[in-house]
């Protein structure tokens, strides 16, 4: 679907032009593309293992295939990256619509690590209270067809079902996501944009306990999600009709007018009116899932619904892939439209930071708070976005990595913290936290530090950067707003800790469950990332910085 | 005729499907609406690979009908499930979480 | 002989160090050590004394650098002591009266669980006090100069348990602040000004007057600042009457013969400074010339005989000051009657110490009446240092107090008149106090029943010898020291060389000037006589006029402290406090409610309708839309 | 290379913060000798640093230096100047006199019943976080390497603060206020003290970011011969100049002090006042006027007119409040108005006078919040209004807190009238006006400590106070060796003027000021100070 199909001369009748026009077969480089096979691959052997393996031993198996596809996917990202493909080498494969290249190595191999730990906290069996009969339970609904308190339920309880279906559609999101930030074309990165958004979708209505929360987070993800990939696709419609071609280069080369667009259209004098718009919708549809102002209104009530380990992966991977797809987007496709783009993504990065930063104040649900403050997040990261330089590109995936850790490891802490009604979530509940469990609550802490961006934390790190990168692009007043709001972020990150470590702890508190090694390993991996990202960032700073040129 | 008009048709079409989703309550009457803004892009991409005389539109309509019935499938499951535990297909029966 | 005057002033700092820090191991040998370290710099400065006494007049002079204080760039301020026979002469009048009232409070003090940390404090404040008259350089006399401050808080509140006296201890170093910021703030002047401010330094007449009259002018005015405060001058005088509240022979030594009179040792130190600034010299005049009225009045209406003394000295001080601000012509006579009141105010305080040594403290001379028979040495010696003040022809006062009457007249033109005319009145009134209070205390009949007659009161005895013993001294050197002094004026030529001397022509004849002073002071005596020597003295203060009950009230100074800066003072503060809590603090908290209230008022957005949020969106999408093409427009 | 000598003088406290930490809870005494070792083991080091230091020689000594963080030109680099040695020995003697005097803080329920045992090697552990930080803050020779510490020392502080309060020995005096409302005010303080540093952290990062982006290095050496526009400059300075202040504090930017050094331990309120809070003083000496002269000249008007009311401002305040560590606290805020008065004084006297002053008032304001410790958890409150007399019942207490009260109002002969003194003819050098109005302060300080004194110590013996036992001998051992440097600085602070000086003089050339000539010099002959 290249623009070499367009080669001929317009004619009248399109059907004598296709048969005039010899039809190439797609050269497709399946090297390149392995990563996203290897895990699409892995998420298919899923669904057979759903379909073929006795229930008994599917747990055991998916989780295998799962890791180990991850395993593989990720060998061949460093396989792709160490042969040159992050820098010297990057080109378009598959004729030109997925692009791999730096940004979308370093991306990749992000998502495919933090889809790792988030499948070890996902497959996390040993925190519900659990019957002699049904030794191991994990978060999700055991039929999540059957109706919440109907007998069926019950039934599929007692008979100890869990939904093993989430390790295949983790792994389908994901290579959704793989897709998203790669996306060499519009076409590209709608369908990435789609196959990310359906499983993560279902997975929000999984929910083993409090049932009714997660459909409704469901519903509300899926119809606004739907919505919002419908403006991105009539978006693309009318960036199409503007340049005649899909192709994120291509666009750009009829942007900066290298390549004359269609005459009739020139003739009808919509062209620039179609480019803008078209241009606004499709960055609509990749703020959406980024969850900036105004389009963040999903976030907390999905984070507050979704079960938490799903929350966790989805708050983590989506930002990577939105934010990527985000960065090629304006990078390649639209960088000449920088001064029509720039000033709304300030408008929009300032009220994200502010909306996000005060409504965060006055929560009282730890899961909402958090989503808040990933909203405040993404206007952070946006501020990189906008500094519109090489700094601004390798800020952002540093931020990136260095965030999605954190969030990963803030999220399986929480599910740690239960009490008979399941995870405790309201923040009253954690009072005293600290003297009960100090080692919970000292790792909780050190992720709210990280978040609040204190010094010797991969949060600090990566604010420096960002905010670095953004004054440099010119961008000081939002530097300052940027600075401002983390002041008032810290307000609510130290309440927290004031609550776990200060308050008088409750009698009905909430207990801490012992996790298994799986959201162990998840938790101590976060809280590794998060100090190591924070003391010794420079590794971390060189790979981003090789991997921020995106190819054309 | 010219086809601009038809680039208008596919506007309309879409603003009614928005219009559609900001108003109904029934969820799988918004659903439809966003099924029918679906319907205005492929318009939309059709009449552009009309003007400009390639195939690129026409091949996206086709991808974009497939991921409208994958979307199909993946709504109507959500939705019958929550119409199954609420007994109402009301958007706004469904706000639990707020503030 | 430098080293000499390195010991002279360890002497009693090593004696405070053992007694303050030594424990209960010290506290019997406390009055003997405290009194011997005394006596023991006394002796070395009577050592140092003939030393200097052997060295031609313009030579007399001994320095010692101990070591740098402090050096940063060009400021250079050192640790060292320079001698000269104004120095000398107060190193002898602190040690020599010092010793005799270490040895006076043996017997005082006698019964007080405290001894140690009281002659622990006596021993402090002799260090001080001579650091402050040895050092070279202002700001080494500042530090002597805070130190007695602190001796004397020290020794005013030494009997903390009484409320009174922790008051007055503080008021007394408050008000000594006020003065010393004079003092700091002519340093810093100094420094600047000249880039130095030791007195080899600065005091040439030659390098003064390169400063211009307006520097100097400057300098002398916050140099009487300091000296107000510390000489309880007016407006600074406030402290000294609740002073009192002190041990007498604290009253005697600090607040009577040695500390306040540092203001006059800074003036006259500071001579080439005054010289050079008359607008100064005027303003000390007047403040002498006020003070010395403002004291005696206030001497007249008290009945606490340690306050209508400390009046007293108040008033005499002010001749000091006054014959200081006369210029050359007066410093001299300004240190002579200094030494020679030293003595004879010191005999007093001793000799009013014994009295209530004797009567249990009290202090009202109302219940005093017919001593002199019940306890002749302290009537001997009160009665020689009375006449002494007084001016009784003959004995110091007359000799050091008539002079500086001359020199006041010697100032000639009608401020020659005025502060003359000031002076003379001021004699009146002392001989007029003075008689009130000998005749009150000692003649007539008791008025008081002793607990023998079935009364309260004890039966008055004579003091043991230790206390009697200096009040003799002291007694001796009231009647001799002036006339001493005077014979072919010795103190004159003995002093001419640090302070330089001319001699003033007054309009009035010396022998006119004499007879008036005599005739004033015989009226005096006569109207005190005939007021309390001829007719009974109530017991409880009468309800008199209003000058005397505002006498009583010292003249009603303490009132307007009072009002404006202890209360309007305490308003402001807690205004002040208000403020804090209410507009800086309450600012901070302001913008945290603000986020919090905008907080709770954005989170209603989130209502949890699908629609609305589609709403937002769609919204957001228009906008989003409308900006990009505005923007594209502009 | 050489021997790491700064870096192992920061590790070693860090090193202990880690290890007893780490102890059982059970262990109490454990933790408290291991943290006792490791302050001690850092007073050692500090001492071989201050030896190894030539005063007079490169401007910064003991130099190391490492690449971090290329990305962002940030260099592990260290090395001191003679202020910071002098700070450094500051911090290292402080922390062990203060652990002593804590040394029962963390024992018993902090108060009320509900409370558990505190962790006794959270709390040492948590002191020893703090020493290593400030050490490494006053080493560092590298703007972001600083900063990172600057801001990470909030967080023990924090948690110090907010967690353990005013030990009282025996039954708590019916101050009107139940273990909860106390509990929940520290925590308020512990945040607010938080939150008004982190503000001033995050301004300070913006400026930082801005000083990268402008001179893209961090080194304070590169940078002192950097050039940066006149804007940039002023913009850069006042977000370091607000983050200082509200650490300093200098007025407004106070509020947070009182409540916290009123709500947390005596301990801690000295660590907050005498080693943390100096940081920020130091850093203007360090980081404002030599990397932003041209700045620091421009604002220096503003900056000595906020000290003087910091001074004034203070003092006055401290008079009329209740709370015996609240008025130390206000007392603190008016000598950090002069300690600031004689940095921005720009002239030798005084920025020697004002690091001078840092040392001094870390002394004497820890003899005497220490003295007043032990006097509160005696009487088990911190209400002048419950004291009366206690001179008669404990007189050594009460004359080293006469001591200490008298160091704090700088009386001559005790180490802070030396400072103060350079302090005030620093500035009168500058502008006569300012240096009298802040004269004035001295009026103030002595009513406020001697107010303080005739309220709790002298006058009758107040009931309450009759059964107050007098200094034990743990805590005599603790005000001993502060009263003996409070008079040998007193009497010869020329040693540390010796360090201080040559440092001085390299700002003064960082600059381009020379001190101001006397106007009408005295004769050659006689010249320099003395004869």
């Amino acid at each position: 679907m290249s623009a070499t199909a367009v080669a001929a001369p317009a004619v009248h009748s399109l059907w004598t032009t296709a048969a005039a026009a010899p039809i190439h077969a797609p050269k497709i480089e399946y090297a390149q593309l392995s990563p996203i096979l290897v895990v699409l691959g892995a998420a298919v052997a899923g669904i057979l293992v759903e379909a073929f393996v006795p229930r008994r031993a599917r747990y055991g198996t998916q989780l295998a295939v799962t890791l180990i596809g991850l395993a593989g996917a990720f060998a061949a990202v460093v396989g792709l990256a160490a042969t040159g493909y992050a820098t010297t080498k990057a080109d378009l494969a598959a004729m030109g619509s997925i692009a791999v290249d730096g940004p979308s190595l370093f991306l990749q191999g992000t998502l495919i690590l933090v889809t790792a730990v988030g499948v070890l906290a996902i497959a996390e069996r040993g925190l519900e209270p659990q019957s002699r009969e049904v030794p191991h339970v994990d978060a999700f609904a055991p039929q999540a067809a059957a109706v919440p308190g109907s007998e069926d339920e019950k039934a599929a309880a007692r008979a100890g079902w869990s939904t093993t279906e989430v390790f295949p559609l983790t792994l389908f999101a994901l290579s959704g996501m793989l897709v998203f930030p790669a996306a060499g074309d519009l076409l590209t990165l709608f369908i990435g944009l789609e196959i990310l958004s359906l499983p993560l979708y279902l997975m929000c209505a999984l929910a083993r306990r409090r049932r009714l929360l997660s459909q409704e987070s469901a519903v509300k993800y899926f119809l606004l999600g739907a919505f919002a990939s419908a403006f991105f696709l009539f978006g693309t419609a009318l960036l199409y009709g503007y340049a005649g071609t899909l192709d994120l280069g291509g666009i750009a080369k009829v942007v900066t007018g290298d390549a004359a667009p269609n005459a009739a259209l020139n003739a009808s004098a919509h062209g620039d009116a179609l480019l803008l718009i078209g241009g606004a919708m499709i960055v609509m549809g990749l703020l959406f899932k980024v969850g900036a102002v105004p389009f963040h209104a999903w976030t907390p009530d999905v984070y507050q619904g979704a079960p938490t380990p799903i929350t966790g992966f989805m708050a983590a991977a989506t930002k990577v892939a939105a934010f990527g797809a985000l960065l090629r987007l304006l990078y390649v496709a639209l960088p000449e439209m920088r001064w029509d783009w720039r000033p709304v993504m300030w408008g929009v990065a300032i009220l994200t930071m502010a909306l996000g930063a005060i409504v965060a104040v006055t929560q009282t649900d730890v899961k909402r708070m958090l989503a808040y403050s990933s909203i405040a997040h993404a206007g952070f990261l946006l501020t990189g976005v906008i500094a519109g330089n090489k700094q601004g590109v390798s800020a952002v995936l540093f931020y990136l990595a260095a965030y999605s850790f954190v969030t990963l490891g803030a999220f399986a802490v929480v599910t740690l913290v239960r009490d008979a009604g399941g995870e405790a979530t309201h923040l009253s509940r954690w009072d005293g936290l600290g003297r009960r469990s100090p080692l919970v609550a000292v790792t909780f802490a050190l992720f709210l530090l990280a978040f609040a961006g204190i010094p010797l934390t991969s949060g600090f790190s990566g604010k420096f950067a960002v905010f670095s990168a953004a004054a440099k692009g010119g961008a000081v007043p939002l530097v300052v707003v940027g600075v401002l709001c983390s002041a008032v972020a810290a307000f609510f990150y130290v309440r927290v800790i004031v609550r776990m470590f200060f308050a008088e702890p409750r009698a009905d508190g909430p207990s801490v469950a012992v996790p298994s090694a799986l959201t162990g390993t998840a938790i101590a991996v976060g809280a590794a990332a998060t100090l190591v990202l924070g003391v010794f960032p420079q590794w971390a700073f060189d790979l981003a910085d090789k991997a921020s040129v995106f190819i054309r | 005729m010219n086809p601009v008009n038809y680039v208008y048709l596919a506007a309309l079409l879409f603003t009614i499907g928005a219009a559609g989703v900001l108003i109904r309550r029934n969820a799988i009457v918004v659903f439809m609406c966003v099924e029918l803004m679906l319907n205005a892009c492929n318009l939309a991409f059709v009449t552009f690979a009309r003007m400009h005389g390639g195939l690129d539109g026409q091949i996206v309509a086709f991808f974009t009908m497939v991921v409208a019935a994958a979307e199909v499938v993946v709504g109507l499951a959500i939705i019958v499930s929550v119409f199954r535990t609420r007994h109402s297909a009301s958007v706004d029966d469904a706000n639990l979480m707020k503030l | 002989m430098n080293s000499l005057l390195g010991l002279l002033i360890a002497a009693p700092l090593l004696g405070a160090a053992v007694l303050l820090l030594g424990g209960r191991f010290v506290d019997r040998v406390a009055p003997v050590l405290g009194s011997a370290l005394a006596g023991l710099s006394f002796v070395l400065g009577a050592i140092l004394f003939s030393n200097l006494l052997g060295k031609p007049a313009s030579g007399r002079a001994i320095d010692s650098d101990l070591f740098t204080w402090m050096h940063v760039g060009t400021f250079k301020a050192d640790a060292a002591f320079h001698l000269d026979q104004l120095s000398m002469t107060f190193v002898l009048l602190i040690t020599g009266v010092g010793t005799l009232i270490h040895i006076y409070s043996i017997g005082y003090m006698a019964h007080d669980e405290k001894r140690r940390k009281f002659f622990g404090y006596l021993n402090l404040f002799l260090a001080a006090m001579l650091i402050l008259v040895l050092a070279d350089n202002y700001l080494l006399l500042y530090v002597g100069w805070e130190g007695v401050g602190l001796a004397s808080y020290l020794l005013i509140g030494f009997w903390q348990h009484k409320p009174s006296a922790a008051t007055a201890a503080k008021k007394a170093f408050l008000v000594n602040r006020v003065g010393d910021i004079g003092l700091a703030v002519a340093v810093f002047l100094m420094f600047t000004t000249f880039g130095t401010f030791t007195f080899q330094g600065i005091l040439h007449p030659s390098v003064v007057s390169s400063a211009g009259q307006g520097k100097a002018t400057a300098l002398g005015l916050v140099l009487l600042l300091a000296a107000c405060g510390k000489s309880a001058q007016v407006p600074l005088q406030s402290w000294l009457g609740d002073a009192m509240e002190g041990p007498t022979p604290v009253s005697a030594l600090i607040h009577a013969a040695t500390m306040v009179t540092a203001g006059v040792y800074l003036i006259t130190r500071s001579s080439a400074i005054f010289n050079a600034a008359p607008t100064a010299q005027l303003a000390v005049v007047c403040v002498g010339a006020v003070t010395l009225l403002f004291g005696a009045i206030v001497g007249c209406a008290k009945d606490d005989i340690k306050k209508a003394l400390a009046g007293s000295t108040m008033s005499q001080i002010g001749y000091m000051i006054l014959a200081a601000g006369l210029g050359p012509i007066g410093y001299v006579f300004a240190i002579m009657h200094l030494v020679t009141h030293g003595f004879f105010k010191a005999g007093l305080f001793l000799g009013a110490g014994s009295i209530m040594h004797a009567r249990e403290d009290e202090v009202d001379m109302r219940k005093y009446g017919g001593l002199w028979k019940k306890m002749p040495w302290t009537f001997a010696t009160f009665g020689l240092g009375y006449l002494a003040i007084i001016g009784f022809p003959g004995l110091s006062g007359f000799f050091s107090k008539d002079k500086i009457i001359e020199a006041a007249f010697a100032k000639g033109g009608t401020e020659g008149w005025i502060l003359g005319g000031a002076a003379l009145l001021g004699a009146a009134i002392t001989a007029y106090y003075m008689s009130r209070i000998m005749v009150m205390t000692f003649f007539g009949k008791p008025r008081y029943t002793t607990k023998a007659e079935g009364g309260t009161s004890p039966e008055a005895h004579e003091s043991p010898a230790v206390m009697v013993a200096p009040m003799v001294v002291l007694a001796v050197g009231s009647v001799f020291a002036g006339g001493f002094f005077s014979l072919g004026s010795r103190f004159l030529h003995w002093l001419e060389p640090v302070t330089g001397h001319s001699e003033g022509h007054s309009p009035v004849s010396t022998g006119v000037l004499t007879a008036a002073t005599i005739v004033l002071m015989l009226l005096g005596m006569g109207l005190a006589w005939f007021q309390y020597g001829m007719r009974e003295v109530p017991a409880a203060a009468p309800r008199s006029i209003w000058p005397v009950r505002l006498a009583r009230r010292d003249l009603g100074q303490d009132d307007f402290n009072h009002a404006v800066f202890v209360r309007g003072g305490t308003r402001f503060a807690d205004g002040l406090a208000e403020f804090d809590a209410k507009g800086v603090d309450g600012a901070v908290r302001g913008v945290a409610g603000a986020v919090g209230g905008g907080s709770s008022r954005l989170r209603k957005l989130q209502n949890g309708y699908v629609r609305s949020y589609a709403f937002s969106m769609f919204g957001g999408a228009v906008l989003i839309v409308a900006a990009t093409l505005f923007m594209r427009a502009v | 290379m050489s021997f790491p000598l700064l870096t192992v003088t920061a590790a070693v406290p860090a090193a202990g913060a880690v290890i007893t930490g780490a102890l059982p809870a059970a262990r109490r005494g454990a933790a408290k000798a291991t943290a006792m070792g490791f302050a001690l083991a850092t007073l050692v080091l500090a001492a071989v640093v201050t030896g190894r230091f030539r005063p007079g020689g490169a401007q910064y000594q003991l130099t190391e230096s490492h690449s971090w963080i290329p990305a962002f030109g940030v260099r592990y680099q260290l090395g001191v100047d003679g202020i910071a040695v002098v700070l450094v020995l500051l911090t290292a003697v402080l922390l062990p006199v203060v652990m002593l005097a804590s040394w029962h803080d963390a024992d018993l329920p902090a108060e009320g019943p509900k409370d558990k045992r505190r962790p006794a090697g959270a709390f040492f552990g948590l002191m020893l976080a703090i020493e290593a930080m400030v050490i490494i803050a006053f080493e560092a020779t590298d703007v972001f390497l600083f900063y990172i510490f600057f801001e990470a020392m909030l967080i023990p502080m924090y948690f110090l603060i907010g967690g353990f309060g005013q030990k009282y020995e025996g039954r708590r005096a019916a101050v009107g206020d139940s273990a909860d409302e106390s509990s929940v005010r520290r925590s308020r303080a512990a945040v607010k003290f938080l939150l008004y540093n982190l503000l001033g952290g995050l301004v300070m990062l913006a400026a930082v970011v801005a000083l990268y982006v402008n001179a893209h290095s961090f080194s304070v050496p590169a940078l002192q011969n950097a050039h940066l526009s006149t804007t940039a400059e002023r913009l850069i300075f006042l977000g370091f100049m607000f983050a200082f202040a509200v650490k300093a504090p200098l007025w407004p930017l106070h509020t947070w002090l009182p409540g916290a050094m009123g709500e947390s331990t005596a301990g801690t309120a000295v660590l907050i006042t005498a080693v943390v809070d100096k940081v920020g003083t130091f850093a203007m000496l360090r980081f404002c006027l030599q990397l932003f002269p041209g700045a620091s000249a421009w604002a220096t008007p503003v900056v000595l007119v906020l000290a003087v009311i910091s001074i004034l401002y203070g003092a006055i305040l401290a008079v009329v409040q209740k709370d015996i560590k609240r008025l130390i606290a206000y007392a603190s805020i008016s000598h950090f108005g002069f300690i600031i008065l004689g940095i921005f004084a720009l002239n030798s006297r005084g920025q020697s006078g004002a690091t001078l002053y840092m040392v001094n008032h870390g002394i004497s304001t820890a003899a005497l919040m220490l003295i007043a410790g032990f006097l509160i958890s005696r009487r088990g409150s911190a209400l002048i209004a419950d004291f009366g007399g206690v001179q008669k019942v404990a007189p050594i207490l009460a004359g080293t807190f006469l001591v200490a009260g008298l160091a704090t109002l700088s009386l001559p002969g005790l180490a802070p009238f030396t400072s103060e003194f350079l302090v005030l003819l620093g500035a009168f050098e500058h502008t006569p006006a300012i240096g009298v109005a802040a004269v004035v302060g001295i009026v103030f300080a002595a009513l406020y400590v001697l107010v303080l004194y005739q309220r709790t110590m002298t006058g009758p013996v107040k009931d309450g106070v009759t059964a107050l036992k007098d200094l034990k001998v743990r805590e005599i051992a603790v005000v001993a060796p502060l009263m003996a440097l409070l008079l040998f600085l007193g009497v010869y602070p020329q040693p540390v003027l010796n360090v201080v000086n040559p440092s001085v003089g390299h700002t003064m050339s960082a600059l381009h000021k020379q001190d101001p000539k006397p106007t009408h010099p005295v004769a050659e002959a006689i010249n320099g100070g003395s004869r």
